[in-house]
C-alpha cells in the first residue's frame, strides 16, 4: 500500500518523454517525469521558439508531441498544424484545415475554443466546432475519416479533446447553454464508424443503463430517471453533454467523464433532479454501458456543469488503499470518489461557497443554500461560486512526488437573476441575467495546492485576474501555469514560490506540456491566446458598459482589455544549451 | 422680430413638437405579413454610386416610435437576441451598444441581417419573424447604440440592472473591473 | 399703480376722520387691479384668482365629462368598436386624472381661496402672489396634460398608474412621464393654496372671531389644507421616484432589483384615500352653509360637526391600505383597516344627523341650494354604505376592482362633493358676480342630475356584483351585462345634458340674472356683509365679529375696525385662538413675478420629462423669477401693532 | 360563447333591478359555486341588509325633516335654537352615534368571522394550481412531486368537484387580479410577490375568470376558464393532457404540423412531442381541448382559430401574437393539424 497518492499505475505508464493526449495519461494526472527543468535550473528557462497559429481567438488546447513531432490545433477554424521539432525552429511539417461550417460560430457558448487534438496508432483526432470527429493521418496530414455528430442548426457543436481508449475515439457535445440533449459517442479509430453513443437525458436505453448498472446512491436508482425526474419532454432539450475531460482505467477497464449543466439554466423550468446532468458516469468503454452515476449537482441551480478533468489516483483512505478519482468540482467541493463504486469518500471545499452548504457522505446529497436559490424576477445577490464555477474546465495536475493536486481556478461571486428561457432551435436557451465580479479577498483567481490525503489545502496563490489555463506538474518540483494577462509561470511545487516568470503576447487560457525534444532536452511548451468564456471580452470585443454581457463574466474582467490584446502563438521554452 | 415672425416660430416650434410626439407615441399593431426585405431595397454600404437613395420609409416610422422600440426590446429577449448579444454588450455575438457594425448599422441593415443571417453565426430569421416584429427588433437595436431619440429609447426594464437603459447609455470610458461585491468586503478568504 | 400723494397721505388711515366716500375711493386706488392685460396677468386679488381658478377647474370638469362620455358610448354595446383598447385606456386615465387632479381638488380650493377671506373678513388672502403663483402653475400643469393627451401622449395606466405597468418597461414614451409631472404641477398648487388657507384662517380673522365662531366652510377648508399638507408629499414623492425610475434608471419599483411594486401603491393610497377627504371636506362645508341659510338657522350641533371634520381628517389617514386587500397582505393588517375603514363611517354620521336635524328644527327654504344638499344626502349615504360594505375583506375581495366600486366611488364623489358644489355655485354666484342665478333652469339641472346620475350609476352596483371588471374597454355580449350597460350610458347622457343646462343657466344669469344685493339669501356669516362682487378691497373697514352668524346675531350694522392704511396695501393680523387685533402687515400689490415664477416652473418640469438636465438649466429661469419676486420693495412698510381704537 | 344566455334573454329588457336574484351567471358572485364565494355572499347578505337598514333610517329621518310641519319665520328671519328641541336634538344625536357604532362592530365582528373562516377553509390542500399571469394571458400549472407528471397549459383551470386547491399565483410583467367570482374573491399577481388563494369549488360546472387588475392594452380580454368536473373525470383530464400531442394522422395533418414547424409559430409557442418547444406563449399541445382562444376573445372552434390567426390584431389590437400572414391555403392546413391537437 502506497504511504500516500499515486496515480492510478495502469493509467500512468512511465514517461516516454511525449505528450500524446491533452491530459498526458489515461489518470490525467498532467505529471510530466522529466526533471532536467527544476527549482534550481528553472531560472534560466528561455524561449526556443515560437509559432503564431494565425487565429486570434481562445486557444485552450493542449499541444501534443508525438516522436518528434508537435500537433497544434487551433480554435475555430480547427486548422491542425504538425511541427517538425527535429529541425531548429521547428518549421511546418503539414497543416491540416478540416474547414468548419462557419456558421458554427454562432452556437458555440463561450468563445469558439478547441482544448485539443488525441493521437493513437500513427492517427491525430481532433473535433471540430461543427461537430465532427476528423481522423488524420499523422504523418502526412492526410484526412482518413471524418464523422458528422451532431447539428449546429440544434446548437450543437464540439469543443472538447477526444481521447482514444481500446481503438475507440471517445468524444461528446457541447451546447448546454442551446438546449442540446448531450451525449457521448465512441468511435471506431479505425473507420470513424459509431460503435456506440449513450445520452445523458432521456429513457434507460438511450442512457445506456442496463444490468451493469449499479449506482452507490440510492438517489441514482430507479427506471427511467432521465425521464421521470424532469417535466414532460422537457428532457428532449436537457443538456447535459459532454464537453470535458474523459479519464480511463485500464484495471477496472472504466471510462469516467462528466455531464454538463442540464438546460436552461433557469431552475424553475425544470422542477426534479434533471437526471443526469451535473454528475460523473463511470462506462464500459466498449459497450457504453453506464456502471455508476454520481450526480454532484441534482437540479443544478448555477449552472455547476459537472465536465472537469478526473484525476485517477490510488491511495490509502482511513487505512484502506482505494482507486479514486479526483474531481475539483465547479460547486468548490473537491470530491474524491471511489471509482470502483462510485462512493463519495470527501467532498471538501477549496473554495468559500456560499451557495451549498455541505454534501452529506451518506446520501451523497449536496445541500443547497435556501438564501441563494435563484428565483424569477429576483436577483440573488453575492452567490458564490459563480456559474463558470470555483474552477471551470481548465484541468489541474497531480504530482506523485509531493501527492499535491494543482487546481487553478476562479474566485469570484455573482449576482443572479433567473428569468423565463424561451426554447427556439438554434438559438440559446439559458433563462438567467448573470453579473459576476470578485470574490472574497478581491483576487479573482487561485492556484491551490491541494493534498487530497490530507483533505487540506497546502498553500495557495492569490492571482488578480480569473485562472482560465490549465496547469503541469513536472518531476523538477515545478508547477507551470499561465495568467490571463499572458504571464507564464513556475512556482515550487512544494511551496509555491514563484521561481520563473514569462510575459508571452496574449492572456493565457492554454493547457502547458512537457516532452523530451529529439534532441532530449526537455521542453515545456504552453499556447498563448486569450479568449473564452473569461476572455470572451477580448477576443470577442465585447463591451463592459453591459455587465451581462458573456453571461456576465465580462463585468468580472472588465479591465482585461487594457491588460491583454488578442493573439494566437505557441511558446516552447527550454534551458539554454549547454555548450 | 415683428410678433408675426415671432408667432409663426412659435407654432412652427409647436408643430415639430405635436409631430414628434404623435410619431413617438403611436401604437399600431398590425403592421404587414412575414415579408421578405427585399434585399434590392438594402444598402450595405456607405458609399454610393451617384447620388445617394433615400432611406426607406421604415425609419422614422419605426425609430421615431416609442411603442415600436419598446417592442423590439420585448422581443429582442423573448426570441433569444439577448442570449447572443446580452443586452447589448455581446457574448457569442458582437455587442451591439458600440460603434462597430460588420455588416452595416442602418435599421436596414440590422432588418437584413436578421432576416438573412449572417455567415460567420448569426442565424437567419427568415419566415420566423414577420416584418412588423422585423422593424421593431432592428429599431431597438439601433436603440442601444444611441441611434434613436432618446425620448423614443427605453428606460430601464424590471429586470437586472446590467445596462443604464437605453435612453442613458454612457458615452464614458468603461469601469475598471474587478470590483469585489460590497458583501464580500471585509470577507477574508 | 396710481399716483402717490406723498409721504403723508400714505400714512392715511380708514377712521371717523376719513369720509366713507373718500376712504372707498383710495382703497379702490390702493386695492385695485390695474385694467387691461397686464392688470390681468400681474392681479394678486384672491377674488379675481379665485374666480378664474373655479372656472378653470370647472373647464377641466366639462373636459373629464366630455371623457366620460365617450367611455360610456363605448361600453353602451358589447364587443363595441368606436374606441379602441389604446384611446380606450387614455380617456380613463385622463377621466380620473383629469376629475380627481384638474377638477376636484383645485376647484374646492378655488371655492376657498375665493370665499374664505371673505368669510374670516379680511382684504386679500395671506401671500397673495404665492396664490397667484398657485393659479399659474395649476393652469400650466393642466393645460400641458390635455395638450398632451391631444397630442396622443395622454396618461393609459389609469389615475393610480400602478407600477409596473407605469413603469419603463411597460409604459413606453413619454405618456407616463407627462402625468407624472402633472401630479408634480398640481401638487405645487394645492399646497401653495392649503399653507394660504391656514395662515389665513389662523391669523387674518376679522378680529372677535375666536376659534368658537369660525364658520364651518372655514374650519372644513382648514381641516382639509391640513390633509393636503400631509397627504400630497406622499404622492408627490411616488411620482417623483416614478419619473426617476423612468428617466435616470432607478430601481424604486424594480422587483428584480429589491425594488417593490407595492410601495407604490402604499405610497400612493397614503395620498389617495385621504385625497377623497381633502375633495369632500370642503364640500360638507359648503354644505352646512347651504343648511345654516336655508334653514333659516345656525347647524345645530357646531362642536360635534367641527371634532367630526378633524375626527374625518384623522381617521382619513388610517385606512388606505383598504384599497389594497387583494394584494394579500397578512390577515391581522387588514383586520385592522377594516376596523378602520368602517370608524369613519361615524363622524359622517354625526354630520349627516346634524343637517338633517338642522332641517327639522328649522323651516327648510326650497330653494336650487337646497334641492342639491337634499340630493347630496340621498346619494352620498348610499355611497358612504357601499363603502362600509367594502370596508369588510372578503366582501372587498369580490366587488374589488369591479363595477361595483365604479358605482361606490362615483356615489361618494359626485354625491358627496359635486352636489354640494353645484348647491355652492348657485348659492355663491350672486355673490362672485352680483346675479342670481335662475331657479327654474336650476330645478331642471337639479333633477336632470339626479335622476341621470342615479340611472348611470346604480347599475353599476348590479354590474360589479355580475363580474364585470373595471377598466374593460369591451366586453362579451355572453355574459349579460349589456342591458344595464346600455341603461348607464343612457344615464351619462341625462348627467351631459344637465350640465348643458347649467351653463346655459350660466350664460344667461351673467346676462339677464336678478340683481342679487349683498345678501340675496339673508345668510349670516361674513361674506354676505360686503357688496355683490364684493369691492376689491373686501370691505371699507374690517368687521368685529361677536358671533357665530355675525349678520343673524346682530340686528344693526357690524362693529368695524378703524385704523389701516388706506393708500398702501395693508392687512390686519388677529391673535390664533381668540382673533384679538394683533399687527398691521403690508399686504403686497399687482406684480408679474409669480406668473414669470411659474413658466420658469413649467419649463423646468416640463424640460424634466426629457432629460434630468432641466434641473439644472431649469434652475436658472426659475431662481430669475424668484429673485425678482423677492427683491426687496424700496419703501418697506414694517408690520405694526395694532392701536385700539 | 357556449354559455346559456341570460335569463331574461336579449329582448326582453326587464327592468334590471328585478332580476337581481337571477344574475346567475358563469361569472358573477351572486351565484357562488364553492364554499369561498358562499360565505362571502353570506357576509355580502348581512351587510346588504344591515346598510339598507341604515339606508332606511337615513331616508325615512330626512323626509321627516323635510315634510313636518315647522316652524314659522318670516322671510330672511332667522329662527333661533330652542334649548329644549336642542337638548332633544343632542339626546338624538347621541343615541344616533351609539347605533352607528353598535352596527358597525356588528359588521367588524361578521366580516372577521368570515375571513376567519375562509383562512380556515383552506386549511387542506389536494390539488396545487400554479397560475401565472402575463400580458394578457394565463398559465396554468399543474406541479407534481414526480416532474413528469407535471401539466402546463393556458387560460384554462380544472378543478376537481369538492376538493380544497391552493392557487398559486404569480405575475410575469406586471400586476394581475385573478378573479372566478363563483368561487372567491380575488387576489393579486405581482411580479416579486407569491400570493396564493384557496378554492373549493362545490358543484360541477363552468365558470369564467378574469383578470381584474388593469394591465395594459388588453386587460379586457385577459379571461380563462374554470371547469369543474367530477374527481373521476378530473383525473382523466389529466392524464389525457400528459400525452404529448399526437402524430399528424394523415397527410394533410403532416402538411399542417410541418407549416407551423418551419413558420413564426414556433418562435413562441410549443407543442410537446414535436421540436417546438417555445414557452413565451400559450403552450399548445393541447389546444384543441380547450374551451376559447386567446384568453377568452373568442370560443374554440375551427372558425375562430382560423380567423384568429389571419389576424389576431382585429380580434384583440396589442397582444403579442403578431399578424404572421399565413397564406389561405396554408391556413386550412395549419388550422386542421391544430385542431387534432385534442
Amino acid at each position: 500500500m502506497p504511504a500516500r497518492a499515486i496515480a492510478a499505475p495502469a493509467a500512468s505508464p512511465p514517461d516516454d518523454g511525449n505528450w500524446v493526449m491533452a491530459a498526458k495519461n489515461y489518470a490525467s494526472t498532467r505529471y510530466s517525469e522529466l526533471d532536467e527543468i527544476d527549482t534550481n535550473t528553472v531560472r534560466d528557462l528561455q524561449v526556443s521558439f515560437t509559432f503564431s497559429t494565425g487565429v486570434v481567438r481562445g486557444h485552450e488546447a493542449a499541444p501534443l508531441v508525438v516522436n518528434g513531432t508537435m500537433y497544434v490545433v487551433t480554435p475555430y477554424p480547427n486548422k491542425l498544424y504538425a511541427l517538425d521539432l527535429t529541425k531548429p525552429g521547428a518549421p511546418t511539417k503539414w497543416t491540416f484545415e478540416p474547414r468548419p461550417a462557419a456558421s458554427a460560430q454562432g452556437v458555440a457558448c463561450c468563445d469558439y475554443v478547441n482544448r485539443g487534438p488525441a493521437f493513437a496508432d500513427g492517427r491525430i483526432f481532433i473535433n471540430t466546432l461543427d461537430a465532427q470527429t476528423i481522423a488524420v493521418d499523422a504523418e502526412t496530414g492526410r484526412e482518413l475519416w471524418r464523422t458528422k455528430l451532431g447539428d449546429i442548426n440544434k446548437g450543437e457543436t464540439m469543443t472538447m479533446a477526444p481521447l482514444v481508449v481500446k481503438g475507440k475515439v471517445l468524444v461528446g457535445n457541447a451546447g448546454g447553454e442551446f438546449g442540446v440533449r448531450g451525449w457521448i459517442t465512441a468511435l471506431d479509430a479505425e473507420t470513424g464508424k459509431i460503435v456506440w453513443r449513450a445520452y445523458n437525458t432521456g429513457p434507460d436505453t438511450d442512457v445506456l443503463i442496463g444490468d451493469d448498472y449499479k449506482p452507490f446512491y440510492d438517489k441514482e436508482k430507479g427506471k427511467d430517471l432521465g425521464v421521470s425526474t424532469w417535466p414532460p419532454n422537457a428532457w428532449e432539450i436537457g443538456g447535459g453533454t459532454v464537453w470535458g475531460w474523459i479519464s480511463y482505467d485500464p484495471e477496472l477497464d472504466l471510462i469516467y467523464h462528466g455531464t454538463g449543466n442540464p438546460g436552461p439554466w433557469n431552475p424553475e423550468q425544470r422542477p426534479g433532479d434533471n437526471k443526469w446532468t451535473g454528475g460523473i458516469f463511470a462506462r464500459n468503454p466498449d459497450t457504453g454501458q453506464a456502471r455508476w452515476f454520481y450526480q454532484a449537482v441534482p437540479h443544478d441551480l448555477y449552472d455547476y456543469d459537472g465536465i472537469n478533468e478526473l484525476i485517477l489516483l490510488d491511495m490509502p483512505w482511513q487505512g484502506q488503499p482505494r482507486k479514486v478519482l479526483i474531481r475539483p468540482e465547479r460547486n468548490g467541493y473537491l470530491y474524491v470518489i471511489d471509482r470502483s463504486s462510485g462512493e463519495v469518500l470527501a467532498a471538501d471545499p477549496y473554495f468559500p461557497a456560499n451557495s451549498t452548504k455541505g454534501v452529506d457522505l451518506k446520501t451523497g446529497l449536496i445541500e443547497y443554500n435556501e438564501e441563494k436559490h435563484p428565483r424569477v424576477g429576483k436577483v440573488v445577490r453575492d452567490i458564490c461560486p459563480t456559474a463558470p464555477g470555483a474552477k471551470d474546465w481548465n484541468p489541474s495536475a497531480f504530482s506523485p512526488k509531493t501527492g499535491i493536486v494543482y487546481i487553478p481556478h476562479n474566485n469570484l461571486c455573482m449576482d443572479w437573476e433567473s428569468v423565463e428561457a424561451n426554447y427556439i432551435a438554434g438559438t440559446p436557451y439559458v433563462g438567467a441575467n448573470v453579473k459576476m465580479y470578485a470574490g472574497p479577498g478581491g483576487n479573482r483567481g487561485t492556484f491551490t495546492a491541494w493534498d487530497p490525503g490530507q483533505r487540506r489545502k497546502v498553500w495557495e496563490l492569490k492571482e488578480d485576474l480569473p485562472l482560465w489555463s490549465g496547469a503541469l506538474a513536472t518531476a523538477g518540483d515545478l508547477v507551470f501555469y499561465g495568467t490571463m494577462d499572458g504571464w507564464f509561470k513556475a512556482v515550487n511545487a512544494g511551496s509555491g514560490e514563484l521561481l520563473w516568470r514569462f510575459k508571452t503576447g496574449s492572456g493565457i487560457i492554454g493547457q502547458p506540456i512537457s516532452y523530451r525534444g529529439p534532441d532530449g532536452r526537455q521542453y515545456i511548451a504552453i499556447l498563448s491566446g486569450v479568449g473564452g468564456w473569461a476572455g470572451a471580452i477580448v477576443a470577442g470585443d465585447l463591451d463592459p458598459h453591459d455587465a451581462s454581457a458573456a453571461k456576465g463574466f465580462v463585468n468580472a474582467v472588465s479591465d482585461l482589455p487594457q491588460r491583454t490584446t488578442k493573439g494566437g502563438m505557441l511558446y516552447v521554452f527550454a534551458l539554454p544549451q549547454r555548450r | 422680430m415683428s410678433s408675426l415672425s415671432r408667432n409663426a416660430v412659435s407654432l412652427a416650434l409647436l408643430g415639430v413638437l405635436l409631430l414628434a410626439a404623435c410619431e413617438r407615441e403611436e401604437r399600431s399593431y398590425r403592421g404587414e405579413p412575414v415579408g421578405e426585405v427585399k434585399p434590392g431595397a438594402i444598402v450595405q454600404g456607405t458609399l454610393y454610386a451617384g447620388a445617394p437613395s433615400p432611406p426607406p420609409p421604415q425609419r422614422r416610422e419605426y425609430e421615431g416610435n416609442a411603442y415600436h422600440v419598446s417592442e423590439g426590446k420585448r422581443l429582442f429577449e423573448w426570441f433569444n437576441c439577448s442570449g447572443c448579444h446580452a443586452h447589448g454588450g455581446g457574448d457569442i455575438g458582437p455587442p451591439l451598444m458600440d460603434e462597430v457594425w460588420i455588416y452595416g448599422g442602418e435599421l436596414e441593415n440590422i432588418a437584413a441581417t436578421i432576416v438573412e443571417g449572417r455567415p460567420n453565426g448569426m442565424p437567419s430569421f427568415r419566415n420566423k419573424i414577420p416584418d412588423q416584429q422585423l422593424w421593431q427588433i432592428a429599431a431597438y437595436v439601433r436603440s442601444m447604440q444611441r441611434e434613436v431619440r432618446k425620448d423614443v429609447a427605453p428606460g430601464r426594464d424590471d429586470h437586472m440592472a446590467v445596462t443604464p437603459g437605453e435612453q442613458n447609455q454612457p458615452v464614458t470610458p468603461p469601469k475598471p473591473g474587478g470590483v469585489a461585491s460590497p458583501s464580500s468586503e471585509g470577507r477574508g478568504p | 399703480m396710481g399716483p402717490r400723494d406723498g409721504v403723508s397721505s400714505s400714512e392715511l388711515r380708514d377712521g371717523p376722520s376719513l369720509g366713507e366716500e373718500d376712504t372707498m375711493r383710495r382703497l379702490e386706488r390702493t386695492w385695485g387691479t390695474p385694467p387691461g392685460l397686464w392688470g390681468w396677468l400681474t392681479t394678486v386679488d384672491h377674488k379675481r384668482i379665485g374666480r378664474r381658478y373655479i372656472a378653470t377647474g370647472f373647464v377641466f370638469f366639462l373636459v373629464g365629462g366630455v371623457l366620460a362620455l365617450l367611455m360610456r358610448l363605448q361600453l353602451a354595446q358589447p364587443e363595441n368598436t368606436l374606441v379602441g383598447p389604446d384611446r380606450y385606456n387614455q380617456l380613463f386615465s385622463m377621466h380620473g386624472t383629469t376629475m380627481m387632479f384638474l377638477f376636484a381638488v383645485p376647484i374646492m380650493e378655488a371655492m376657498a381661496v375665493y370665499l374664505v377671506p371673505l368669510m374670516v373678513g379680511t382684504r386679500n388672502i395671506a401671500f397673495p402672489r404665492l396664490n397667484a403663483f398657485s393659479y399659474w402653475v395649476y393652469l400650466f400643469g393642466g393645460v400641458m396634460i390635455v395638450v398632451a393627451f391631444l397630442m396622443n401622449t395622454g396618461p393609459e395606466t389609469g389615475w393610480f398608474s400602478y407600477v409596473p405597468l407605469a413603469g419603463p418597461e411597460y409604459s413606453p414614451g413619454k405618456r407616463t412621464d407627462f402625468w407624472a409631472q402633472m401630479i408634480t404641477f398640481t401638487e405645487v398648487a394645492a399646497l401653495a393654496v392649503a399653507v394660504e388657507i391656514i395662515v389665513t384662517v389662523f391669523k387674518m380673522r376679522a378680529p372677535g372671531m375666536g376659534l368658537n365662531r369660525v364658520p364651518l366652510f372655514v374650519w372644513s377648508m382648514l381641516v382639509t389644507s391640513f390633509m393636503v399638507i400631509f397627504a400630497m408629499p406622499a404622492v408627490m414623492l411616488a411620482s417623483s421616484f416614478l419619473i426617476m425610475d423612468r428617466l435616470v434608471s432607478t430601481q424604486f419599483f424594480n422587483p428584480a432589483e429589491g425594488g417593490d411594486p407595492l410601495l407604490w401603491q402604499h405610497l400612493f393610497w397614503f395620498f389617495g384615500h385621504p385625497e377623497v377627504y381633502i375633495i369632500f371636506l370642503p364640500a360638507l362645508g359648503m354644505v352646512s352653509s347651504i343648511v345654516a341659510a336655508m334653514a333659516r338657522r345656525p347647524v345645530f350641533g357646531h362642536v360635534p360637526m367641527v371634532l367630526a371634520l378633524v375626527a374625518t381628517a384623522f381617521l382619513g389617514f388610517g385606512l388606505w391600505v383598504h384599497h389594497m386587500f387583494a394584494t394579500g397582505l397578512p390577515h391581522l393588517a387588514s383586520g385592522y383597516f377594516t376596523a378602520a375603514s368602517m370608524m369613519i363611517a361615524i363622524p359622517s354620521g354625526i354630520q349627516i344627523f346634524c343637517w338633517i336635524a338642522t332641517l327639522w328644527d328649522g323651516r327648510p327654504q326650497w330653494t336650487v341650494p337646497l334641492l342639491f344638499v337634499v340630493g347630496f344626502v340621498v346619494i352620498f349615504v348610499l355611497g358612504g354604505l357601499t363603502g362600509v360594505m367594502q370596508a369588510s375583506v372578503p366582501f372587498d375581495l369580490q366587488v374589488h376592482d369591479s363595477y361595483f366600486v365604479v358605482a361606490h366611488f362615483h356615489y361618494v364623489l359626485i354625491g358627496g362633493a359635486v352636489f354640494p358644489l353645484f348647491g355652492a355655485f348657485y348659492f355663491w354666484f350672486p355673490k362672485i358676480t352680483g346675479r342670481m342665478l335662475g331657479e327654474r333652469l336650476g330645478r331642471w339641472n337639479f333633477w336632470l342630475f339626479f335622476i341621470g346620475f342615479n340611472v348611470a350609476f346604480f347599475p353599476m352596483h348590479l354590474l360589479g356584483m355580475m363580474g364585470m371588471p373595471r377598466r374593460v374597454y369591451t366586453y362579451p355580449a355572453e355574459l349579460g351585462w349589456a342591458d344595464l350597460n346600455l341603461t348607464a350610458t343612457l344615464g351619462a347622457l341625462l348627467v351631459a345634458a344637465s350640465v348643458a343646462l347649467f351653463l346655459v343657466n350660466v350664460l344667461v344669469s351673467l346676462r339677464a340674472g336678478r340683481i342679487a344685493g349683498p345678501n340675496p339669501w339673508n345668510a349670516g356669516t361674513l361674506e354676505w356683509a360686503t357688496a355683490s362682487p364684493p369691492p376689491s378691497y373686501n370691505f371699507a373697514h374690517i368687521p368685529v365679529v361677536e358671533g357665530l352668524e355675525p349678520l343673524w346675531d346682530k340686528a344693526g350694522p357690524l362693529g368695524m375696525v378703524h385704523g389701516l392704511r388706506v393708500e398702501e396695501r395693508e392687512v390686519l393680523l388677529t391673535t390664533v385662538l381668540d382673533a384679538h387685533p394683533d399687527l398691521r402687515e403690508p399686504s403686497p400689490r399687482s406684480t408679474i413675478w409669480p406668473l414669470l415664477s411659474a413658466l420658469a416652473v413649467t419649463v423646468l418640469f416640463i424640460g424634466s420629462i426629457f432629460t434630468p438636465w432641466a434641473l439644472v438649466w431649469g434652475a436658472v429661469p426659475l431662481a430669475v423669477g424668484l429673485v425678482g419676486w423677492f427683491w426687496p420693495k424700496r419703501r418697506h412698510v414694517p408690520p405694526e401693532p395694532v392701536v385700539e381704537s | 360563447m357556449r354559455w346559456p344566455p341570460a335569463p331574461w334573454g336579449r329582448k326582453g329588457r326587464v327592468l334590471p333591478i328585478l332580476v337581481l336574484a337571477a344574475c346567475s351567471g358563469p361569472q358573477s358572485m351572486l351565484d357562488p359555486a364553492g364554499g369561498q364565494a358562499a360565505r362571502i355572499g353570506v357576509m355580502g347578505w348581512i351587510l346588504l341588509a344591515g346598510c339598507a337598514f341604515v339606508y332606511a333610517v337615513v331616508l325615512l329621518w330626512l323626509l321627516w325633516a323635510l315634510a313636518r310641519r315647522h316652524r314659522w319665520v318670516e322671510p330672511g328671519g332667522v329662527l333661533p335654537p330652542q334649548a329644549g328641541v336642542e337638548r332633544r336634538l343632542t339626546n338624538g344625536l347621541v343615541a344616533w352615534v351609539v347605533g352607528t357604532v353598535l352596527i358597525l362592530f356588528a359588521f367588524v365582528a361578521a366580516s372577521y368571522a368570515v375571513d376567519k373562516s375562509l383562512t380556515h377553509l383552506a386549511n387542506r390542500e389536494e390539488v396545487v394550481v400554479e397560475v401565472e399571469g402575463k400580458q394578457w394571458w394565463w398559465t396554468v400549472r399543474y406541479p407534481d412531486d414526480d416532474p413528469s407528471r407535471s401539466i402546463t397549459t393556458a387560460n384554462e383551470i380544472h378543478l376537481p368537484v369538492g376538493v380544497p386547491v391552493r392557487v398559486k399565483l404569480k405575475a410575469a410583467d406586471v400586476i394581475h387580479s385573478l378573479w372566478i367570482p363563483n368561487l372567491h374573491g380575488k387576489m393579486d399577481l405581482i411580479p416579486g410577490r407569491d400570493n396564493e388563494l384557496f378554492l373549493t369549488a362545490d358543484r360541477e360546472g363552468i365558470f369564467r375568470g378574469q383578470c381584474a387588475e388593469f394591465c395594459g392594452l388588453q386587460h379586457a380580454h385577459m379571461a380563462l376558464d374554470v371547469i369543474v368536473h367530477s374527481r373521476a373525470a378530473f383525473d382523466a383530464w389529466k392524464e389525457a393532457q400528459l400525452a404529448p400531442a399526437p402524430a399528424p394522422a394523415d397527410e394533410a395533418l403532416a402538411r399542417g404540423q410541418a407549416l407551423f414547424l418551419t413558420s413564426a409559430c414556433t418562435m413562441c409557442h410549443g407543442i410537446r412531442g414535436t421540436p417546438a418547444s417555445a414557452s413565451v406563449a400559450p403552450d399548445l399541445t393541447h389546444l384543441a381541448s380547450r374551451r376559447s382562444i386567446a384568453a377568452g376573445a373568442l370560443p374554440y372552434n375551427r372558425g375562430n382559430l382560423a380567423g384568429w390567426i389571419a389576424d389576431p390584431q382585429r380580434i384583440k389590437p396589442g397582444n403579442h401574437m403578431p399578424l404572421v400572414g399565413v397564406p389561405p391555403s396554408d391556413l386550412q392546413a395549419l388550422v386542421a393539424y391544430l385542431d387534432s391537437l385534442k
